[in-house]
């Protein structure tokens, strides 16, 4: 029996493979590099980065919770001039690299493409405007469309390469959000970044984490991303990266299925190191048993069966 | 390619009311201080995998000697003989031997558990050891003749007198500070990190403390474990930049 | 030593202890009440009542995710006429019954109220204003502060009775809505209600529930709903009744401490159908150790603790 | 007050490859046809009980026969004599005894485990009892031998032939439904619970099948297990109405 091929195409980029870790959860590479060889990825999405380095949110910034965790790290991060060695390094392992972009406005998301934008090992910018943790308006750029639009139109003028957008899920109408990136001239978007969550200490009555709040991922949040992907996938016409809460194959099929064109894999690296290979073959297995020449048969396969 | 390991249990013991030591066939090469990311169940509650510092480890043995305090050391405690456990390391970073003669090494508790493998280094490297061990009372103090055996001075306390002296540890260690040139070594509780920093400070001692942090990845990659480090901009990692870290860097204010 | 006050006193009424089953998760009691005494609740809220008799979703209703589960039940109730039998018997146990009110309109609404004003077995309406499973526009009063301030008005002058109003947490900013409601006269608000959520079955390569989506409840939605009631009871002065994922006493006390004065338990029921008495034990044991006279002084504590 | 149990186990055996049989002390009062849930986790994953029917049951023995089929099942196998195990029952409807003179009993696959309780039933009550047995294969003809000694016609049907006809059990079993004043009793899958519901309406036969939904509370208060019934404006619960029900009752379009 012949192999299925498992590559598909988000934004232009050419993926060997549909599965990629998610932002925050993989930090450079270099952390997953001993566990396996990292050319079986899809690709590699690596922390968010700001222009300027980024001490981040003060500890406790974790928090475990009934199947998932909280998390407050406040993007933490080299700051752009430092991560283009990371990310040349990265490249040397051939799998494109999508660089997860914050910024608390228009001008530092900007300034860290321009710092970036040379790099031929950057394959796309996943531009973070989502993220819970940041309080200087992170937040804002997520739940405003026509904010979102504006951003992305910028954005846009800034750079060649291809830009996904990332979505927060803390929204009433996440399709409204993801109309308005598609508007701005987005070639992708990823969904679903954390949902906002807390925890409190009830011996020392007080919140867990120094920063109140923090963002909620792992299986727990696997239903209400799954519901996104899918209202998503029906509202625009460009490719979806699903992630939220995926731990392996039958997992990543799901969200396939509901849509999305790849898939990303956050907290459940932290579970089990090869989740993101063994993901892939998971998805490989599962195409040759069914009979599927192609990943992309079973994308949005559930939403054909759905009258 | 590296690094996970499932490995058969041999024993599972209960050491003391409570605290459990498991023997693991097959060694992991990890040094003193290091530690492993255990996976304590199958299921995704619950989700992390918890930290266990390696006790005591040879070519074919991993030893970890550890206390059952909530949901997830108890599912670990419920695995039998015979039975595969999940486990990364070794992770994070370790004790480091220096030129000095002697060294003085405090537990707090189950802080013990990876200074036993520190202890059998530092007889091997033929250092003069004095070994302050402070626990809530007897039966808390674990392993203690396994314990003695490996050093030239060994003290304990206790805070309510049931073996040694009714003392906390720090207050019985503090002579040894004051007149041995040496290195100090201590895992326990914070605030007798924090007191044993201060002390190797006045005293002008090199000091090494292990600590303790909410781990996720355990490996570096998520940066949730950090703690804020003496004169660097970034907070650095508990799981890669410790849990061994030089006193001074961590307890500075 | 005395054993701690456990009362509590909510839109008027005033409660034993501040434990009570969630709407939905309970039936009208009588399933439940084989398993234990139902005077040892706070008050016993009951499924969804509208005015008209109600079939619900098609099935499948139910499916099980990670640490919880989704369901898409679609209101199934008897209608408020033969409703009142089961409240008036529920009654029996001299607890405070508060009924949860549904419907697709205003009118709808005000007819279960009208329908049932006159029996003293009730002690305060539950306003569902959030339900994620009825497709007629249920969801649509829950995420439009106007409109939710407009119902909850024209509902004020409909009864005497008090009116708790319970909010959907599939928005943006659900402080928005919190103060809307208070605007428009709510004695008291419960949150939260279910995530919107789904699943796939890769199998049948189709969605699990007949309805698409369904509503997450249980331990996984914890950190949100925790949230959720640590931001409302910030942002208005009416008490909060919180809910979702509270599976036993050490839940309970991070929703007390966060700011909710009573507490709400649904889909833990199922998985153990004494979670609500041995909450209420484990509260009163955690009080006593503590040393606290009445539960009312843990409300909001770690909020106070919090600078 | 009720229905509430922590049962110990007695013993936990693989009656065939997949298959269990678990042994609890303590008998529960079922009927035939009832089902208890099962907590097959201290945590909250799996989050739901797992409903299993009532084998067989005595005075002070419960048995369930079960398939490992997902990780509920699993968590159900993996338990030991000696553990104790958390369950609510008897729960939900159960087979009638009717005043005809002898029953037809259909059994497909593992939905042969209540059924065994239901021969025991109609053997008591002096009822002249047919039983088809249908299954993948021999291997999952499950405990032959003690269904065997309960009934006076015993057939057993395989897919591959492996044991008895190579033939569907309703196939086998059409020739009884057609010649006995009986009344008809079924579990197995859906398609095979239609099929035998079509032939006792052929046949004019009064048939009670043993439904299976997802449940969540098992008791009745979620509304969530519900199948359409005849004739009713509202859905049927499948853990209180249910499990059992009328043929036609459930199986009329
Ligand atoms: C590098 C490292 C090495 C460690 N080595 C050992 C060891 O050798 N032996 C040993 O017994 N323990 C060790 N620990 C601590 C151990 O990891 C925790 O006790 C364990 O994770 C608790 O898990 P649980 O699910 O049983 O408890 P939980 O249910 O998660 O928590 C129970 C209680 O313990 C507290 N707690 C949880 N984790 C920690 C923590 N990391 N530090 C302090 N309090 C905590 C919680 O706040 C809670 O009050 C180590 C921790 C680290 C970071
Ligand atoms: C009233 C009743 C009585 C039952 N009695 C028995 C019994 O005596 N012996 C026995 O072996 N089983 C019985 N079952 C079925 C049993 O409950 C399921 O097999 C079990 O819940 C599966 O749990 P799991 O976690 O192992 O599988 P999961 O991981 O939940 O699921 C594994 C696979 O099984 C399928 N599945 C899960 N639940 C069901 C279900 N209820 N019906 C059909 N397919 C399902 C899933 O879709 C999935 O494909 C009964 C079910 C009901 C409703
Ligand atoms: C520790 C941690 C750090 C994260 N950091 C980022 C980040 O820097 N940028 C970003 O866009 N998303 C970040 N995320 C969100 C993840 O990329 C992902 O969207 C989310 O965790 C949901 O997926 P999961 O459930 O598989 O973890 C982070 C998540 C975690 C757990
Ligand atoms: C099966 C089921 C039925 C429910 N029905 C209702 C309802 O009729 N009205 C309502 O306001 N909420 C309903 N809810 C929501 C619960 O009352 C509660 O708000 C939610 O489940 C979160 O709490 P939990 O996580 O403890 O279950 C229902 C929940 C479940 C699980
Ligand atoms: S636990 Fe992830 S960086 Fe330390
Ligand atoms: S499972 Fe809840 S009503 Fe049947």
């Amino acid at each position: 029996m012949l192999s299925p091929d498992l590559t598909v195409k988000i934004a232009g980029v050419v993926l060997a493979n549909p599965v990629m870790p998610a932002s925050g959860c993989f930090g450079y590479g270099e952390e997953y590099a001993p566990f396996f060889d990292l050319r079986r990825l899809g690709a590699i999405v690596v922390k968010g980065t700001t222009a300027e380095p980024c001490a981040g949110n003060p500890p406790p910034r974790l928090a475990e919770t009934p199947g998932g965790m909280l998390n407050a790290i406040g993007l933490q991060n080299p700051g752009a001039v430092a991560a283009r060695e990371k990310i040349s390094a990265l490249w040397q392992s051939s799998v494109p690299v999508i660089v997860n972009v914050s910024g608390h406005s228009a001008a530092q998301y900007r300034d860290v493409i321009e710092l970036l934008d040379d790099l031929a090992a950057v394959a796309a910018y996943e531009i973070n405007i989502s993220c819970p943790n940041v309080k200087a308006g992170g937040m804002a750029f997520g739940t405003d469309p026509a904010v979102v639009a504006g951003l992305v139109r910028e954005l846009r003028g800034a750079t060649k390469k291809p830009l996904i957008i990332k979505l927060s899920p803390n929204v009433t109408d996440i399709t409204a959000i993801a109309r308005a990136a598609e508007e701005g001239g987005a070639d992708a978007l990823s969904l679903i970044n954390t949902l906002l969550g807390m925890a409190i200490d009830i011996e020392r009555r007080r919140p867990v984490l120094a920063n109140l709040t923090g963002g909620l991922s792992g299986p727990a949040i696997k239903p209400v991303a799954l519901r996104m992907v899918w209202q998503v996938t029906s509202a625009v016409e460009i490719p979806v990266i699903g992630m939220g809460g995926i731990s392996g194959a039958r997992d990543a099929l799901e969200f396939l299925m509901a849509g999305a064109s790849a898939v990303a894999i956050g907290a459940a690296n932290f579970t089990n190191p090869l989740v993101c290979p063994e993901t892939v073959e998971g998805i490989s297995d599962y195409l040759a048993e069914h009979g599927f020449a192609s990943v992309k048969e079973i994308v949005g396969l559930a939403k054909k069966e759905w009258s | 390619m590296l690094k996970l390991h499932k490995l058969k249990i041999i024993k599972q013991e209960l050491v003391a009311p409570g605290y459990q030591r498991l023997t693991l066939a097959g060694g992991i090469a990890a040094l003193a201080g290091q530690f492993v990311q255990v996976r304590v169940s199958e299921t995704c509650d619950p989700f992390l995998r918890r930290p266990i510092s390696v006790h005591h480890c040879t070519e074919d043995r991993l030893v970890l000697l550890y206390r059952t305090v909530g949901r997830g050391t108890a599912l670990l405690a419920a695995k039998k003989a015979g039975e595969t456990l999940d486990l990364l390391g070794p992770l994070g970073s370790s004790f480091p031997l220096t030129d000095r003669p002697s060294a003085v090494v405090v537990a707090g508790g189950i802080g013990a558990a990876p200074l036993y493998c520190l202890l059998q280094a530092l007889k091997q490297a033929g250092k003069q050891v004095s070994f302050f061990y402070g626990a809530r009372n007897q039966a808390e103090l674990l392993l203690r003749d396994e314990y003695r055996a490996l050093v030239a001075n060994y003290s304990e306390a206790t805070d309510d007198g049931s073996a040694g002296t009714r003392a906390v540890v720090t207050q019985l260690a503090t002579p040894a500070f004051a007149s041995l040139d040496a290195t100090v070594y201590a895992c326990g509780p914070s605030p007798m990190l924090r007191e044993v920093a201060r002390l190797a400070d006045y005293y002008g001692r090199s000091c090494f403390v292990s600590l303790e942090a909410q781990l996720a990845c355990g490996v570096g990659a998520c940066l949730g474990c950090v703690v804020p480090v003496k004169g660097q901009e970034q907070y650095r990692r508990v799981c890669v930049d410790g849990p061994v870290f030089a006193a001074g860097e961590v307890f500075f204010c």
